[in-house]
């Protein structure tokens, strides 16, 4: 599949994903291109976390298509689940270095602390952190090298005012470059963001 | 041509729908069949096959205690293969499949330990002996275990049958090492192993109705198997409009 | 029959009790498995009868309703 | 390769950390063992008997129990989805959990055998076959126990179901490994056994790691 400008970057066809005998979300059909942002907002339990676990393959019980344009997704893909994916017993540091030598991402790990908020608290035990201070270790790839893939589950909790701004940002400016970012959370981003809604089973999109 | 046919074949094969159609017309003429099998098997190696000249008669209980280990262990067998196809080609049927051999393969398992003890008394003096066939198949009823509490503990039904099929394939290379491995040990323990007294010097009268309830026990054993399926295919497929429509005519 | 009476075969030269507890739990097990079965399939297919007259209630009342 | 090496010497800093996760299985394998002196008798000639298949299945047990930690933090933390989603294939990574936890968890247990072989009155030269045939076991019986622990890291109460999975997937290992020693007490050649532990070692390490990985994949929903 040639990657021009407009073709989709990701396309999915009427997807559809039960748990617990109960209908998460059916009938979800759209297409997201390069340098796009796409909001997904839905009520807690909607099913947006099983949707985006679906979009980066960690999760496989699902009907409909969800089809990716790039050959080896995983090596153009950043993704932040839904625990910040540090360990406590590491230092913010230790676990940046550990995320980038397992994603291949390369940067200076001091700046993208910094950009975080977390000068000061580079060796210091995650243990000893705040939940929202150890969110943001993980955040702090997203200011290490590109990826043309960012999928970010609720990036905005726990975060203050000032990391909300710096935060926008950055996606913003991932997006002007071509990345194509896809995250769930109530903030929006700015106007030109493209809204998915999981409600009652459906899954509509809005903008 | 052909490779169209393989192709709707393998689709087909894996399609639940079908296999329920398909189920539904066999059945009705196979679960008879079964029964007949296998009580004909039985009854003639009970009454009319020629008693051992060393054990006499106790050695009856083979009509049973053989076909019953050979179900078990091709059981594991067929897990253990149903189980690669859904994890590797993640066909839906093979996952149901999974969940439907286990329970008859593990009772099959029991049957054989319980008759082997039976037979082990009157021939040997003791009920269990620890030997290699008992040891294994007494290994193979733990496996099974394994593989059906894996089972529930997981509540997607999905991830159960991978998770099992995963668990089936590397238990069915653990059958083959353990056979060795407690042949192994017999002989650093015991000397020579205690030979099957009788079933080398089977004569024909004796074998014509081992191989009746032997088929008989495998074909009671597909009929538990469709029977699981189906009840499997309903749970899974209960939201698409022909399992609805089809309960809702309550039909067979 | 080898057996010269049914006595005699029930006797089985001395071992009946050996083979017909054998046969008989093997029976016992077999029964069981295949009973669990069917009982299986007969209630999943009542709960979705039922689940499928629950839900077409509701839709009724619904109808009616609005 | 670089992932390898990041992820090994990350395993090795998180249990030098954490130390109980080295300490418990290796106190566990030493009060395990002493049980029976007093259970059965302290009389040498009775224990030395015994002593192979109490010292083995002790290993065992506590490299079996020392499973259950393997991947259930990372789980909870979410690392392991990131290990999922990352770039390189999974068997890379958990290729170097697995053999980080061997050296912090099963070489110990090596270590220590012969103290505890002595303990139970095994004659010396049975000692350093012994040491053999753990050294060969422990790592078989690691893959093997990660693949339960992929299998129920999910669950809340694996620990139970983890022993019911993988311990007649252990039994081959535990008889050539008691075999082995229990050969050499006799006075046997023991070359050929350890060979069939080293045989059943190249066995599970060429495919257990692929299936810890789809045991992962399959926990986390795929």
């Amino acid at each position: 599949m040639t990657e021009t400008a407009n073709t989709a970057l990701l396309t999915l066809a009427s997807l559809a994903c039960e748990r617990d005998d109960r209908v998460l979300f059916s009938g979800l059909t759209m297409q997201a291109r390069a340098g796009e942002i796409w909001q997904i907002t839905g009520a807690n339990g909607a099913g947006k976390t099983t949707l985006l676990r679906i979009l980066v393959g960690l999760h496989g019980f699902y009907e409909g298509r969800c089809q990716w344009a790039i050959p080896r997704l995983q090596e153009e893909l950043l993704y932040l689940g839904h625990q910040p994916g540090i360990r406590e017993e590491l230092s913010a540091e230790e676990n940046l270095r550990f995320a980038c030598a397992l994603n291949g991402q390369a940067g200076d790990l001091m700046s993208a602390l910094q950009a975080v908020g977390l000068r000061g608290f580079e060796d210091v035990p995650a243990a000893h952190l705040s939940a929202g201070q150890k969110r943001r270790i993980a955040l702090a790839r997203l200011w290490l090298s590109r990826k043309r893939v960012w999928v970010l589950d609720e990036p905005y909790t726990a975060i203050d005012q000032h990391g909300v701004e710096s935060l926008d940002a950055c996606l913003q400016s991932a997006a002007g470059q071509g990345t194509l970012v896809i995250y769930t959370s109530h903030h929006r981003v700015d106007g030109r963001v493209r809204r998915l809604h999981l409600a009652g089973g459906q899954a509509e999109v809005v903008s | 041509m052909l490779w169209k046919t393989i192709k709707r074949g393998y689709h087909q094969l894996g399609s639940p729908r079908y296999f329920y159609r398909f189920s539904s017309a066999v059945l009705p003429w196979l679960t008879p069949i079964a029964l007949i099998t296998f009580v004909v098997g039985i009854v003639w190696g009970l009454a009319f096959a020629p008693p051992d000249y060393q054990q006499g008669n106790s050695y009856r209980i083979i009509y049973i205690h053989v076909p019953a280990s050979s179900g078990a262990l091709m059981g594991y067998v067929a897990m253990g293969i149903a189980g690669m196809v859904a994890v590797v080609w993640r066909m839906k049927m093979a996952e149901i499949m999974i969940k439907a051999i286990a329970p008859f393969g593990a009772a099959l398992t029991a049957i054989s330990l319980v008759t082997g003890a039976l037979w082990g008394k009157p021939t040997w003096g003791t009920y269990w002996q620890w030997d290699a066939r008992m040891t294994s198949m007494l290994i193979l009823l733990f496996m099974y275990i394994g593989v059906i509490a894996l089972q529930n503990a997981i509540r997607d039904p999905r991830q159960a049958a991978r998770a099992a099929g995963l668990l089936a394939m590397v238990g069915v290379i653990n059958v083959v090492i353990v056979k060795y491995s407690v042949e192994w040990v017999n002989t650093l323990h015991q000397g020579s192993t205690l030979k099957l007294v009788g079933e080398s010097t089977i004569n024909p009268a004796m074998k014509y109705p081992l191989l009746i309830s032997m088929l008989g026990t495998w074909l009671l054993y597909a009929v538990n198997v469709m029977v699981r399926a189906r009840t499997e295919i309903l749970s899974r497929e209960r939201r698409s409009g022909w399992v609805k429509q089809l309960v809702a005519a309550g039909g067979r | 029959m080898v057996f010269d009476s049914f006595a005699d075969f029930l006797a089985m030269g001395g071992r009946g009790v050996y083979v017909w507890t054998a046969y008989g739990i093997s029976a016992v097990v077999i029964v069981a498995s295949m009973v669990q079965a069917v009982r299986q399939s007969t209630v999943m297919r009542d709960t979705l009868a039922r689940q499928a007259r629950r839900q077409q209630q509701t839709e009724n009342t619904h109808e009616s309703g609005t | 390769m670089r992932a390898f090496r990041a992820t090994l010497m990350r395993e090795l800093l998180l249990l030098w950390r954490n130390p109980a996760e080295i300490i418990n299985p290796l106190f566990f394998f030493v009060m395990v063992v002493s049980l029976f002196p007093l259970a059965i008798s302290p009389e040498p000639k009775q224990l030395a008997l015994v002593a192979p298949g109490v010292v083995w299945v002790a290993a065992l047990l506590a490299v079996m129990l020392s499973m259950d930690g393997l991947f259930r933090r990372d789980q909870e933390s979410g690392v392991l989805d990131q290990l999922l989603t990352a770039p390189v294939l999974p068997v890379i990574p958990v290729s170097a959990k697995l053999l980080a936890h061997w050296l912090m968890t099963g070489l110990p247990l090596v270590l220590v055998s012969p103290l505890l072989g002595h303990m139970m009155q095994l004659p010396t030269l049975a000692l350093e076959p012994l040491m053999l045939s753990i050294l060969l076991g422990t790592p078989s019986l690691t893959v093997v126990g990660a693949i339960g622990a992929a299998l129920t890291v999910g669950l809340n109460r694996g620990g139970i179901l983890l022993a019911v999975l993988v311990l007649p997937l252990y039994i081959p290992v535990l008889i050539f490994g008691a075999g082995a020693v229990t050969t050499a007490v006799q006075g046997g050649p023991v070359d050929g056994v350890l060979a069939v532990l080293g045989a059943l070692l190249a066995l599970t390490l060429s495919l257990g790691p692929l299936a810890v990985a789809a045991g992962l994949k399959i926990s986390s929903g795929n």
